[in-house]
């Protein structure tokens, strides 16, 4: 175990660097000049200004020595500070992440419970109208542009309905906690104040279900055809010779095994939940890290992609590991000696 | 009530379904200029965001100009793009896992971790970078968002070659002497095109969801080229008008179902798993 | 795994039992709300990178500035006349080059230290050299010394008219000196490097406004509070003020009574505001103007260098419906001077003329037409999307057979290009970073814009020299004749199409009063008041 | 050890009169094994094996799953590329170092016949062209007479060439199978559990078939089976193999009638015969170790109802035990 | 006493391209501890009359007719839940593949429980696993109180189907079906699983139906034998008959088929030809293409199971004594 687990770390810092590299590479590549993008007009006529602002930012020198420094600085933990935002990324980051990480578990909790359940019942009643009423529902999941879907239901369930509360983490009223984990609903929690609490879980409901849709389809479809090839084996109609009913069958024998590849899925789903931020978090006032990389990556911002980048592909990582650990939780099969 | 059940339950409903829609865009994109009942760039001022109606179907946008036409003409760059990236995706994936999966041993180790590491980047945000580094413009797109999605074929097909490799009638062939080059084409590959094609299938939605999304993001086509996701972009600044939004939305919507109908269908179709009864 | 299952299930009903008394929580929440006329809610897009004045220059800079500091001068209400404020007055001298500025009595930092000359000093200092953004506004200060605790006296390089003008903007924002340099401030020459205190300013102000800093959560929140030692009015005792991105979503807020104020938001969102629901539109004109940049150089510019073509594209462009895009309350100036500013003038209003636009391209040699890349940035003006001018753009010249190529990129991107010169052909805004004709002087042959379309002085030596005397020309009405003159020559010989000038749109709650719209720092949020 | 071995290849191919068609000195397989953890091991799936075959003559390998006959097997014809040391000498030249054109040529001259007809054929072909794929591959013209020729060989009428696989019968495909094997008019052919797969009506019909078949076209079998009644059937001499190696080897009838090691003889008595003959059970206990940690020892003393201390320390020579017989195990060595 | 009576049962499957009859007219029964061999190759119907009698096989496009009388009880007219009352108690199966007839991610323990806790109420789940370490001690597993919490995948495929036979055994089975058990398995493996069914089968009176296409295996195990052949029973007799003196055409050429250790013959005696196609049966005597001893009677007539003096039933015209009609006693 120990030993695996040194190896994904061994791997996680091969990724990390090239990530960083690549990043790198690719931002280096554009004919932009950080220089331009951010100095005022008349700043920009000045040459003190522009002399000082090179300097600052190590734009003085040259490529390979900036590469140097930037994996220099990585080493001690250091990501840099955002050019566009001025401030050191890490901070950004920590700032921007939790935001979008609670989201992101709550769209992947619902896609879960929705998915799972969905696929269970088209799984058992295969090619009858609810089997194909829940696969049109999951096939609209994976077909849905989240933006506009986005869109859309906040304008029927937010501005014409009223059901759920508009743009934002919380109350436009009220602002926002400070300290804590950052995860509004745990700290809320935690700190006993329900009111927040509440007011919290409200405004993750529209935008939670919005991007778990996705990931709910994959879970869907995925957990149907899995059920469906599980039911066919040999140890089903070895339990059905036990005298099980259906539904423990299903329950008991069927689900844990059809589950195996639905975590592989339901792992990428979280990944691509992460990533996948960028279209919606716009329009929903999210103070997430979608935004960030968005306003990162079109400004050509280096160290703020570079830092977003290894963030996620930390993440990727990091549930890799744990959708490994899961397998052998689940399945002895795969236990890790 | 129980005749529409067992009409929708019937075998490959929904697979037929997805063929019929793509079947209706593929009709679109070759006949749009006699289905569109505009010019897709004339502008009206005097006619900015009109409702839908007779003359307009779909109504008109910002500058006047009319939407169902836009639309219409849409579907030419989202099917292009969609199916030019799945196109150099796939190959260049099958080639890459058809020589790792082949290989093998190290090769195989250093071309995997390779792909890994592109798979590790959050794939939006890669193709913003790179469509932002290059340059907004279809063709960027398509090379961002090829460069994201050939690792998923490359890993399909290197498990499918490992898995062939070892069968019997592979080893056949090589008793009988044929040649790794022959081998590996002339018998791993047919061999593997069901679940490739099944892949490309479902991929084909996902990459037209995608390069829409990157077109919201004023990364995909250049204006005043009509294109769904910079259509759905301008709309959502005025969701009031909601007309704007709605259709071209509908149109990715519409697409992309339609192809992962027809390729959940064709996976059925292929699982002999799934098939039993 | 049933107990996995039976913990999601768990997972489920909790999640739906938080719908049913989320529902009541929210309800008394609204109620909570409403009923608090203290706390005002501004949705906005900023662009905030720092709060530190003497290094902003972003647009919605003053928005804050003006909230939490003062100046020596300042603007009031929607007009761009500089007004005393810190100041009681000021002399100058015969050269024009030395200021004295005497102080009020009485004015307090949030901290409740005195304002003080000394304070003046140090902000001014500082402010050059830190050799940030807002460092260019002050090129112009050579020296600024205290007299006394309530006299400074500032010596400036040459003379300048604008001057009164830039000391309204946040670069000359006067800092409680004591505070900033407990933070590792400094206005020493060597402060670029060794000043530290801006983290500290970017979380909380150290002014003498009406509201104190509480909280900035960059691209989230900022909370203000009411500065206890401000001695004028303050309507609303805490403002919020919430990063809402998109500006439907803000308009959204807004009809719900989530926020009283929806500020990013453009002429089309406004448009469709319910009448007779609890939100009305504002309306109010800017300074922002956007042009069509056409590169006099032969290599880059290609055939947009010829004079004949760039007065074709003049006579082809639709005005009326750039004005009409713009939004209600959009101008069309006769060129680079915008309305509100000393002898702007109008557009005729049949300027439009087809005839004589083809006519000029026949006489150009291209009557046939020819292509060109029209490089556009995903920016707006004021709502109005430079994307959309530029397919405005390509349709007009279409009429006389020029073939418009619309690239689009990020501002950040294009910018660079337009700034060192390449662009042949963009659409670009002008927003003045202080209210003076001298900031519209970038335009002349050989100044900041004159160069970015190469430009050159020698091109029009008259309006060179006409532009001398505009800087220096203190007397009004000379100068409204010599800015008359110089927008005349632009109109018709210029690298330069000037489109339209924008109207700022927003929109607030019904209930909201004391909303006036200034170009500099958008809203005075202590005049801002909630009725019942 | 190496000497003892030296010494009973030479004997194990005194056996003069006829040529020996293959000669198979310490022949060792090791494949390289991977748990999920990485954890890296050795799999000995062939350990220090050393027989012929003589020309003409049927040579059978029995054992249990997973003692290594089959990847012995497909070593012989090259799939695998044997350890360091081994030699297989295919009419005299040495096959583990062939070049890629002499390689080639190999393939005419030794083929082999897969135990799934199903899985040997290639689902997307039709029976014609996986026929005519030999002939392809060796640029030989004339193919499709010589298919003709070889669907009458064995007994296929030629209307099955346009089907495909999944639309014939599993006797049907294996005669596809062996037609293929045959197309290069080879000299050797492994024949990897022909008939196991099979039902028993069709079953003798693929042994007749073989039988026939050797006798008009002079072949050589290397016939690898589990099934010790087919094996009795059709073989000339006969090896028995146990977790990768060789622990006795003799001619069909010796081994049947005079069997030494106690593995055979457990082997013979489990088998279910539907003759009335009474014989006396020996039910080995426990199960067969696992290849990629075999016993230390022999390697059968943790099942061998007579093992004795030697055997559990000591790994018995593979020796000479009779004029035609070869085993290894302490009971026979003097 | 009869444990067992199948009379009359008839299986047909409803596809696309046509109703296949998978089982026809089947007819035996078992006495209580008795066992019965059910023979033949695949397509045979064997395994579908032995899923038939476990009640696994409902769906719709099947259609099953005739009487299953077990123990009083026709299994036929059961609703699902008493059948499943059934199922696992009082008659328990065992398959083919041990190695993926067991759940991979319980341990095997649990899955020895898991009818004991459904079928036995009253037990509680200490009890229950003491049970069940006492079967695996039963079916001879070493160590049973370590390998309760051990999983499948550690054990080998003899194991294996101890665990399987464990399972079967769990409550009261009366009836035990053994689905090819051995065929998956290694010949030295096989004998030991043989060897601890029919010792399990004396200790527990129970009856053994066997089935498999090795006629060795029934040889060893089976008091009686059933042989099939197109989803029809061709010959029904005790075992030593059956392999002293065949009587069908089919059985006889299977036996000939057979390589025998004992004795040698030059050239095995193959049956010609193929199993036909169940969408595609010939007419008359399903076996008469393939039969040496055909004549035109038996390509327009099906015979009928004709009972001979001995008891024994065989279907072919050769037994039917054609002087003397349908006189079926008076037969040979």
């Amino acid at each position: 175990m120990l030993r695996f687990i040194a190896r994904r770390l061994l791997f996680l810092l091969f990724l990390l660097f090239g990530v960083a590299l690549f990043v790198f590479i690719l931002s280096h590549l554009v004919p932009s000049d950080p220089v331009a993008a951010n100095l005022s007009q008349s700043a920009l006529n000045n040459p003190e200004i522009v002399a000082a602002f090179k300097e600052k930012w190590g734009l003085d020198q040259s490529l390979f020595s900036q590469l140097l420094l930037y994996f220099q600085h990585l080493l001690t933990g250091d990501l840099g500070t955002s050019i566009r935002t001025g401030r050191p990324v890490f901070d950004d980051l920590m700032q921007f992440f939790p935001a979008t990480l609670e989201l992101s578990i709550v769209a992947m909790v619902i896609a879960l419970v929705l998915g799972i359940l969905f696929g269970t019942i088209s799984a058992i009643f295969r090619n009858k109208a609810i089997d194909h009423i829940i696969r049109t529902v999951s096939i609209s999941g994976v077909s849905i542009p989240s933006f506009w879907f986005a869109l859309i239901m906040l304008n029927i369930f937010s501005s014409v309905l009223g059901i759920t509360p508009g743009p934002g983490r919380i109350d436009t009223r009220t602002t926002t906690p400070e300290g804590g984990t950052g995860l509004l609903l745990l700290d809320s929690f935690i700190s006993g104040n329900f009111q927040l609490f509440s007011d919290v879980a409200m405004h993750l409901i529209l935008p939670g279900t919005v991007l778990g849709f996705f990931t709910m389809g994959l879970i869907a479809r995925q957990t149907r055809s899995n059920l469906l090839e599980v039911l066919s084996m040999d140890y089903v109609r070895t339990a059905r010779s036990k005298g099980l009913k259906e539904s423990a069958i299903i329950v008991k024998h069927a689900i844990s095994n059809a589950m195996i590849p639905v975590i592989t899925v339901a792992g990428i789903g979280f990944c691509n939940l992460l990533g996948g931020m960028v279209l919606v978090e716009n329009i929903f006032a999210w103070p997430g890290i979608g935004q960030y990389a968005y306003l990162s990556a079109v400004s050509l911002d280096f160290p703020a992609i570079c830092g977003v980048s290894l963030l996620i592909a930390f993440i990727y990582v990091v549930i890799n590991l744990l959708i490994d650990i899961l397998y052998g939780v689940i399945d002895p099969r795969v236990r890790y000696e | 009530m129980r005749k529409f059940s067992s009409f929708i339950s019937q075998k490959g409903f929904l697979f037929k379904l997805g063929l019929f829609i793509c079947a209706f865009w593929i009709i679109v994109v070759i006949f749009a200029p006699l289905i569109a009942t505009h010019s897709t760039t004339a502008q009206e001022l005097s006619i900015r965001y009109q409702q839908p109606s007779f003359s307009h179907f779909f109504g008109t946008d910002e500058l006047g100009r009319d939407v169902f036409s836009r639309v219409m003409y849409g579907s030419r760059i989202s099917l292009s793009a969609g199916i030019i990236t799945v196109i150099i995706a796939f190959s260049f994936g099958i080639f890459f896992g058809g020589i790792a999966g082949y290989k093998g041993g190290k090769v195989d180790e250093v071309m995997m971790r390779f792909s890994e590491l592109i798979m590790a980047f959050p794939p939006l945000i890669l193709a913003m970078v790179i469509a932002a580094a290059l340059g907004p413009s279809i063709i960027n797109s398509v090379i961002a968002m090829a460069i994201i999605w050939w690792p998923n074929y490359a890993r399909l097909m290197r498990s499918l070659v490992i898995s062939l490799k070892e069968s019997e009638y592979v080893t056949a062939s090589r008793v009988m002497g044929a040649s790794h080059i022959r081998v590996l084409f002339l018998e791993i590959l047919p061999n593997s095109f069901g679940p490739l094609l099944v892949m490309a299938t479902l991929d084909l939605g996902n990459a037209i969801l995608m390069f829409s999304g990157l077109s919201f993001l004023g990364l995909g086509t250049q204006p005043p080229t009509p294109e769904w996701g910079s259509m759905v972009s301008d709309g959502a600044k005025v969701i009031q008008n909601w007309w704007v939004s709605t259709f071209p939305g509908l149109a990715i919507f519409s697409i992309s179902i339609g192809a992962n109908f027809v390729g959940d269908g064709l996976r059925d179709f292929l699982d002999p798993k799934l098939q039993k009864e | 795994m049933m107990k996995k299952i039976s913990l999601l299930s768990i997972l489920l009903v909790l999640v739906l039992s938080l719908f049913a008394c989320s529902n009541n929580g929210e309800k008394t929440n609204e109620s909570g709300g409403t009923s608090n006329t203290d706390t005002i809610v501004i949705g906005v897009a900023s662009d905030w990178k720092t709060l530190d004045p003497a290094r902003a220059y972003e647009v919605f800079g003053n928005l804050y500035f003006y909230a939490t500091y003062e100046n020596l001068y300042t603007l009031e209400g929607s007009e761009l006349i500089p007004k005393p404020a810190l100041a009681k007055e000021y002399t100058v001298d015969e050269s024009g080059l030395v200021y004295t500025f005497k102080l009020e009595e009485g004015r307090k930092f949030s901290s409740g230290n005195a304002v003080t000359a000394e304070d003046v000093v140090f902000s001014f200092n500082r402010t050059i050299n830190l050799k940030d953004n807002a460092s260019a506004l002050a090129k112009g200060v050579v020296k600024v010394e205290a007299l006394d605790d309530k006299t400074v006296v500032v010596n400036l390089k040459e003379k300048d008219a604008s001057f009164l003008s830039k000391l309204t903007s946040n670069a000359f924002a006067v800092v409680d000196s004591k505070v900033v340099k407990e933070q590792g401030g400094s206005d020493a020459e060597d402060a670029s490097t060794t000043d530290a205190a801006t983290t500290h300013l970017d979380g909380t102000s150290a002014g003498s406004g009406p509201y104190v800093l509480k909280k900035w959560t960059p691209n989230t929140e900022m909370v203000l509070e009411k500065n206890p030692y401000y001695t004028g009015t303050v309507n609303a005792s805490k403002i919020i003020i919430k990063e809402i991105p998109d500006p439907n979503t803000q308009i959204q807020a807004l009809e719900k009574g989530e926020i009283d104020v929806a500020l990013s938001v453009g002429p089309d969102q406004v448009k469709n505001i319910k009448e007779g629901g609890n939100s009305k539109v504002v309306s109010s004109p800017t300074s922002t103007l956007s042009f069509l940049l056409m590169n006099n150089s032969t290599e880059i510019g290609k055939e947009m260098s010829d004079p004949l073509v760039q007065q074709a594209v003049r006579y082809a462009l639709d005005y009326k419906g750039f004005q009409q895009l713009a939004g209600d309350g959009a101008l069309l100036p006769m060129s680079f001077v915008q309305d509100g500013f000393v002898g702007a003038k109008s557009r005729s209003d049949n300027y439009q003329n087809l005839e004589k636009a083809k006519e000029l391209m026949k006489k150009a040699g291209y009557e046939k037409g020819f292509t060109v890349p029209l490089t556009a940035a995903n920016y707006d003006s004021e709502g109005l999307s430079w994307v959309t001018i530029a397919e405005k753009v390509k349709e007009d010249l279409a009429k006389i057979n020029i073939n418009v190529e619309i690239q689009t990129g990020d501002i950040g991107v294009v910018i660079e290009d337009y700034r060192n010169g390449k662009t042949p052909f963009l659409v670009m805004h002008w927003s003045p970073d202080y209210y003076d004709l001298s900031n519209q002087l970038a335009f002349i042959p050989g100044d900041i814009v004159g160069k970015r379309a190469n430009w050159e002085p020698s091109a029009n030596a008259k309006l060179v020299s006409l532009s001398e005397q505009a800087k220096v020309e203190i007397d009004d009405t000379k100068r409204a004749e010599i800015s008359g003159k110089m927008q005349e020559i632009i109109a018709e010989n210029s690298p330069y199409a000037f489109l339209v000038q924008h109207p700022k749109s927003f929109a607030v709650g019904v209930n909201l009063e004391g909303v006036t719209y200034n170009d500099l720092y958008k809203l005075r949020l202590n005049e801002l008041k909630l009725s019942k | 050890m190496l000497q003892n071995n030296t010494n009973s290849i030479a004997t194990v191919s005194n056996d003069t009169g006829t040529e020996n068609i293959l000669e198979v000195s310490h022949l060792k397989k090791t494949f390289h094994i991977k748990s999920p953890d990485g954890k890296k091991g050795l799999l000995r799936a062939v350990d220090d094996v050393s027989f012929t075959i003589k020309k003409g003559e049927t040579f059978s390998l029995v054992g249990e799953s997973g003692c290594g006959k089959s990847t012995l097997g497909r070593t012989l014809l090259g799939l695998y590329t044997p350890d360091q040391g081994s030699e297989i000498l295919f009419n005299g030249e040495d096959i583990t170092n062939f070049s890629k054109s002499k390689r080639k040529n190999f393939a005419k001259k030794a083929q082999l016949i897969f135990q799934d007809p199903s899985a040997c054929l290639n689902p997307r072909r039709t029976i014609k062209q996986i026929l005519l794929e030999p002939f392809k591959i060796h640029k030989i013209q004339n193919g499709e007479a010589k298919i003709k020729e070889l669907m009458d060989m064995v007994g296929l009428a030629s209307r099955f060439l346009d089907r495909f696989p999944h639309e014939m019968s599993g006797g049907q495909k294996q005669r596809v199978g062996i037609a293929r094997a045959l197309a290069l008019n080879p000299e050797l052919i492994v024949c990897d559990e022909p008939v196991s797969a099979l039902d028993v009506s069709i079953q003798a019909q693929v042994i007749n078939l073989l039988e026939d078949l050797q006798k008009q076209l002079n072949l050589t079998y290397l016939f690898i089976s589990h099934d010790l009644s087919v094996v009795h059937h059709i073989s000339d001499r006969v090896a028995v193999m146990y977790l990768g190696k060789i622990v006795e080897l003799t001619t069909r009838d010796e081994l049947y009638e005079k069997t030494q090691h106690p593995y055979t003889k457990s082997l013979l008595s489990s088998v279910p015969d539907i003759s009335d003959e009474h014989r006396e059970k020996i039910i080995l206990t426990g199960d067969v170790p696992s290849p990629s940690n075999p016993p230390a020892g022999c390697r059968f003393h943790t099942r061998c109802p007579v093992a004795m201390d030697i055997c559990k320390t000591k790994e018995p020579d593979f020796i000479q035990t009779g004029s035609k017989h070869f085993a290894s195990c302490h009971l026979h060595i003097k | 006493m009869t444990l067992l009576k199948v009379e009359d049962l008839t299986i047909k499957f409803k596809s696309r391209q046509g109703v296949v009859k998978a089982v026809d007219n089947l007819n035996f029964e078992l006495a209580q501890g008795s066992s019965l061999g059910i023979v033949g190759e695949s397509g045979s119907g064997k395994s579908v009359t032995s899923l038939t009698i476990m009640g696994l096989l409902q769906n719709a496009n099947t259609e099953i007719t005739g009487n299953i009388d077990f123990d009083g009880l026709d299994l036929l007219k059961l609703s699902p839940n008493e059948m499943r009352k059934i199922r696992g108690n009082s008659i328990s199966m065992i398959f083919q593949e041990p190695m993926t007839s067991l759940n991979p991610l319980h341990t095997c323990g649990k899955q020895i429980m898991e009818p004991i806790l459904i079928h036995q109420k009253e037990v509680s789940k200490q009890e229950a696993k003491k049970h069940a370490i006492e079967l695996l001690r039963m079916v001879g597993i070493p160590s049973p109180e370590q390998r309760f919490h051990e999983y499948p995948h550690q054990m080998s495929g003899g194991m294996r189907q101890r665990i399987m036979i464990a399972i079967a055994l769990a409550c009261n089975t009366k009836l035990l079906i053994a689905d090819e058990p051995t065929t998956a398995l290694d010949v030295t493996i096989q004998a030991q699983i043989l060897d601890l069914m029919n010792s399990l089968k004396k200790k527990r009176d129970m009856s053994i139906i066997m089935i498999t296409h090795d006629l060795g295996v029934v040889k060893e195990m089976c008091e009686k034998v059933v042989v099939m052949y197109t989803g029809q029973i061709v010959e029904k007799s005790p075992t030593e008959l059956v392999f002293a003196d065949p009587l069908h055409p089919y059985t006889k050429g299977l036996l000939n088929a057979i390589p025998k250790i004992s004795n040698k013959v030059e050239r095995l005696e193959a049956i010609e030809g193929t199993v036909p196609d169940a969408l595609n049966m010939p007419s008359g005597c399903s076996f008469h293409p393939r039969c040496k001893y055909a004549t035109e009677k038996c390509t327009l007539e099906v015979p009928t199971l004709f009972q001979l003096e001995d008891g024994r039933e065989v279907k072919c015209f050769i037994y039917d004594g054609s002087e003397k009609g349908d006189d079926v006693n008076a037969a040979k």
